[in-house]
């Protein structure tokens, strides 16, 4: 295609190809600090392209594709060419991820043991995960984390961090001194603004840890911790994973086989500060 | 299709599943259509016999009432179970 | 294997002598249901990733009326309504699920129409990626 | 025209020959791996290429995407079956043959053909006369309609060689009822009945045609419905069936279909694509058409394939029926806006 960028966000290597110049360009400056996909060869190719020719010009609109594609994906404008990279890069992976077992959840690392905090979006998987990575926690990913059916390790796949609305500015307060994307307002999903993450989170990136802990935080209740038993753990981790049923019987073994392995923990939070401390006290008692 | 014998109902052998025991729920990996169902009493053990024996509805009863003390003897309430057991391919009926 | 969960003779259950060799097992409801069956999530979480259009009808009934249950019926029957104008962004679907808040552009029982169609789509069916990237996982 | 010495290939016609000569492969450098993946991934080849290159050196990244490849085909072969055996479940009670079609026939029967390959919708084909029956069993086992549309329902009904398509409720996945191989509209017309006669029951309830069924179907596939997506992949089946059974008799069985321009285009273009045989007068078209395709993954040759595409409907219909089917699709179209 006419512009072109390849880059490796944890073990996945991706190929971006865009008709227009600047979603390109974004990529590059923003993944600058990233490795390029092992052997020169990308897992995955996205493209950003335009359904008609003249459509590259007049009200330019993004089209998603790739390897895998969804038929109802709806175009972008091009100001929002990156957020259109960002999705189509997690679509190849939400669609065709065969070597892990896709858990959707943010997760951060400490001392080799990993927390995942998995939910609906608007749980505060991202916000939470970036707060945690600005005490001293090591940043693994904020949408995907990858279980290794052979190890039972969680790799990391610490892509551009996706801030929403209040978000930005709490993430930026934790992380002042953090490069960000351009602010795209009024997207389908509200203002979105993309954080890189953490110069360590990125130089650690290929280092997986052994899952610790499972966590299934709510935003917007009073505090509160509760186990979560393992069969409603386990299905809804079925359904927090995109490939769960793809995998077959490795899938099975990987999730039965952590849900047995780690505690799985509810928590509500009211405010970001007690949820840091709420899990920051969990991993301490452990 | 219909005749005077009854219909009997016959499960896969065990290691045509893999299960992993989940507090009052099992996850089993049905290996041949790589299907995962969560069940719940008392579905792990009609499967359990089943898997060596094909029986009658009613041979299936008496022999759960020989095993297990039945707390609702119920011969409706088996049969929608094997009905379950059927739609998602664990058991087959002839 | 726990498919293998003949009685447990080590297993004392409650006082009885008798029961306590046997274990008790319940058939449950005719209603009940002791088998749920694990479903591809699909794009459950590219609907966190995705921005994704429902059309009302799909594509391969354009045309066709609503009725207050969901149902795609001829055009022009009473009572039903045409197909919407636009396609829902997968967001202000969400939103309606979530909130009750009518759909764009609708009164309250056109709405609900379209919402009882949404909740009809099937796999094939234009839409119906969206709309199962909306179902999250209860918290 | 591509040179397959390329190091990085322009078109499917190296990803072709990839499959027919995997060796060529080792002259591939990252950017031509790149392409080469991304086409077979398009043309929904990648599991096919993936068994092809087994065992070959090539870099560890491109292997690793290649053993998930084949991970991937297996675990889509075990769910093609299952719904086989479902169907078969849900129609033993009719006591008709059941003849399982295309990919699923192929891993059934453990062909070469089915190595790997991608597998969709199940299709089987049941006598015409046991049509109903199987509906309504089927629909009692769980099946749904997909779309319940007044028209479109009508037209497959009067029309076409299947059932409107099904879907189970549980697992999601699609079923094809066929009674023919072709519609009834086209204006060739095979015959079922002496496909059924011929094929062959794997004992286990569910048949598969005959060899020369098979080729004569995908080559009716091909050649005589649809407008030529997904054609690379199904002219590899036709080239598999042919390594595995040979052509024995396929002429005839071909005639008797009334498909045997079908079938030699076939077998030719199998000769052109995957061998050495130089594509000559139209076959050069469908060569054009069949190639085309980027190490984007994009389509390539718009003109190419809206003949193709205008082909389809041509060979589908009659013109007043296809000028009335137009006609209702528009005035759906129409009352939308």
């Amino acid at each position: 295609m006419r512009h072109a960028v390849s880059l490796r966000i944890g073990p996945i290597g991706f190929r971006i190809g865009s008709d227009w110049r600047a979603p390109i360009d974004q990529l590059r400056s923003l993944y600058r600090d990233y490795p390029q996909p092992y052997d020169e060869v990308a897992d995955y190719t996205v493209r950003l392209f335009a359904r008609r020719r003249w459509r590259r010009w007049i009200r330019p609109s993004v089209e998603i594709g790739g390897d895998y594609m969804l038929p109802e994906a709806a175009p972008l404008p091009l100001r929002q060419g990156l957020l259109a990279a960002e999705m189509a890069m997690n679509l190849q992976m939400a669609l065709g991820a065969r070597r892990y077992l896709l858990l959707h959840a943010s997760a951060v690392e400490r001392d080799g043991r990993a927390v995942l905090m998995t939910g609906i979006s608007g749980a505060g998987k991202s916000t939470l995960a970036t707060l945690l990575a600005a005490r001293g926690w090591r940043f693994m990913g904020d949408e995907f984390a990858l279980l290794d059916p052979q190890t039972g390790l969680v790799h990391a796949f610490p892509r551009l961090i996706s801030l929403k609305n209040e978000a930005i500015a709490a993430a930026q307060a934790a992380w002042p001194t953090a490069r960000m994307g351009p602010l795209l307002a009024s997207t389908p999903k509200g203002d979105i603004r993309h954080m890189v993450p953490d110069a360590r989170a990125i130089a650690a990136m290929d280092v997986p840890a052994t899952p610790a802990l499972l966590l299934f935080p709510r935003y917007g209740f009073a505090a509160a911790v509760r186990s979560v038993p393992p069969a409603e753990a386990f299905v809804r981790m079925t359904q927090a994973s995109t490939n769960y049923v793809a995998l077959g019987e490795p899938g099975f073994a990987a999730l039965t086989g952590l849900i047995a392995g780690i505690p799985s923990i509810a928590i509500d939070y009211p405010d970001s500060d007690s949820a840091v401390a709420q899990v920051e006290a969990l991993c301490a008692a452990r | 299709m219909d005749d005077a014998a009854p219909v009997t109902f016959r499960a896969d052998p065990a290691d045509a599943r893999r299960a992993a025991p989940l507090d009052a729920f099992t996850a089993v990996y049905h290996r041949r259509s790589g299907i995962t169902h969560l069940l719940t009493e008392p579905a792990p053990q009609i499967l359990a016999i089943l898997s060596e024996h094909s029986l009658s509805l009613d041979a299936l009863l008496t022999r759960l009432s020989q095993d297990y003390d039945l707390a609702d003897p119920m011969r409706d309430a088996l049969a929608a179970r094997l009905d379950e057991l059927v739609v998602a391919g664990l058991v087959t009926a002839s | 294997m726990s498919d293998d969960t003949r009685p447990d003779d080590d297993q004392p259950i409650g006082a009885d002598p008798v029961a306590s060799r046997r274990r008790v097992l319940a058939l449950g409801a005719v209603g009940a249901a002791a088998v749920v069956s694990i479903r591809p999530a699909l794009a459950q979480t590219a609907g966190s990733v995705l921005n994704c259009d429902i059309p009302v009808p799909d594509p391969g009934r354009a045309g066709s009326f609503i009725d207050a249950q969901g149902k795609v019926v001829p055009s022009g029957t009473k009572g039903a309504f045409p197909g919407a104008t636009r396609p829902f962004k997968g967001e202000e679907v969400k939103r309606t699920l979530a909130t009750g808040a009518q759909l764009p552009g609708t009164d309250a029982e056109r709405s609900r129409a379209y919402v009882n169609y949404i909740r009809r789509l099937q796999r094939g069916q234009g839409g119906f990626t969206c709309f199962a990237s909306l179902q999250m996982p209860r918290g | 025209m591509t040179d397959p010495v390329t190091r990085t290939p322009a078109s499917a016609r190296f990803l072709a020959r990839a499959l027919a000569d995997p060796s060529i492969v080792t002259r591939l450098d990252p950017a031509g791996w790149s392409a080469v993946l991304t086409m077979a991934r398009a043309e929904q080849l990648i599991g096919t290429l993936a068994t092809r290159l087994d065992g070959l050196p090539m870099p560890g990244a491109v292997a690793a995407i290649l053993a998930d490849a084949r991970a991937a085909a297996e675990q889509g072969r075990r769910a093609a079956l299952w719904e086989a055996e479902m169907a078969r479940r849900a129609l033993a009670p009719l006591g008709c043959p059941v003849v399982v079609l295309k990919g699923t026939a192929f891993v059934a029967a453990g062909l070469m053909a089915g190595q790997g390959r991608s597998i969709g919708d199940l299709d089987i084909l049941v006598p015409r006369g046991a049509l109903d029956a199987a509906e309504t069993a089927l629909l009692a086992a769980g099946w749904e309609w997909v779309k319940p549309d007044p028209y479109d329902d009508a037209y497959y009904r009067r029309w076409m060689h299947e059932l409107p398509p099904l879907i189970h409720r549980e697992r999601d996945r699609m079923i094809d009822v066929h009674h023919s191989i072709l519609p009834l509209t086209a204006r060739i017309t095979p015959d079922p009945v002496a496909l059924i006669a011929d094929s062959v029951p794997l004992g286990n309830g569910l048949s598969v045609l005959s060899p020369n069924g098979m080729i004569v179907h995908a080559a009716a596939h091909l050649f005589a419905d649809g407008d030529l997506a997904g054609g690379l992949r199904n002219l590899w089946d036709v080239r598999c069936l042919i390594a595995e059974f040979g052509t024995q008799g396929l002429a005839d069985d071909a005639d008797r279909h009334g498909l045997r321009i079908e079938v030699e285009r076939a077998v030719r273009l199998v000769e052109c694509l995957f061998g050495e045989r130089p594509a000559t007068g139209i076959d050069r078209l469908f060569v054009r058409r069949m190639t085309a395709r980027d190490g984007w993954g994009r389509p390539t040759r718009p003109a190419t394939r809206l003949a193709f595409y205008i082909r389809s409907h041509w060979l589908r219909m009659p013109p007043a029926m296809l000028a009335r089917h137009l006609w209702a699709k528009w005035r759906k179209a129409r009352a939308r806006v």
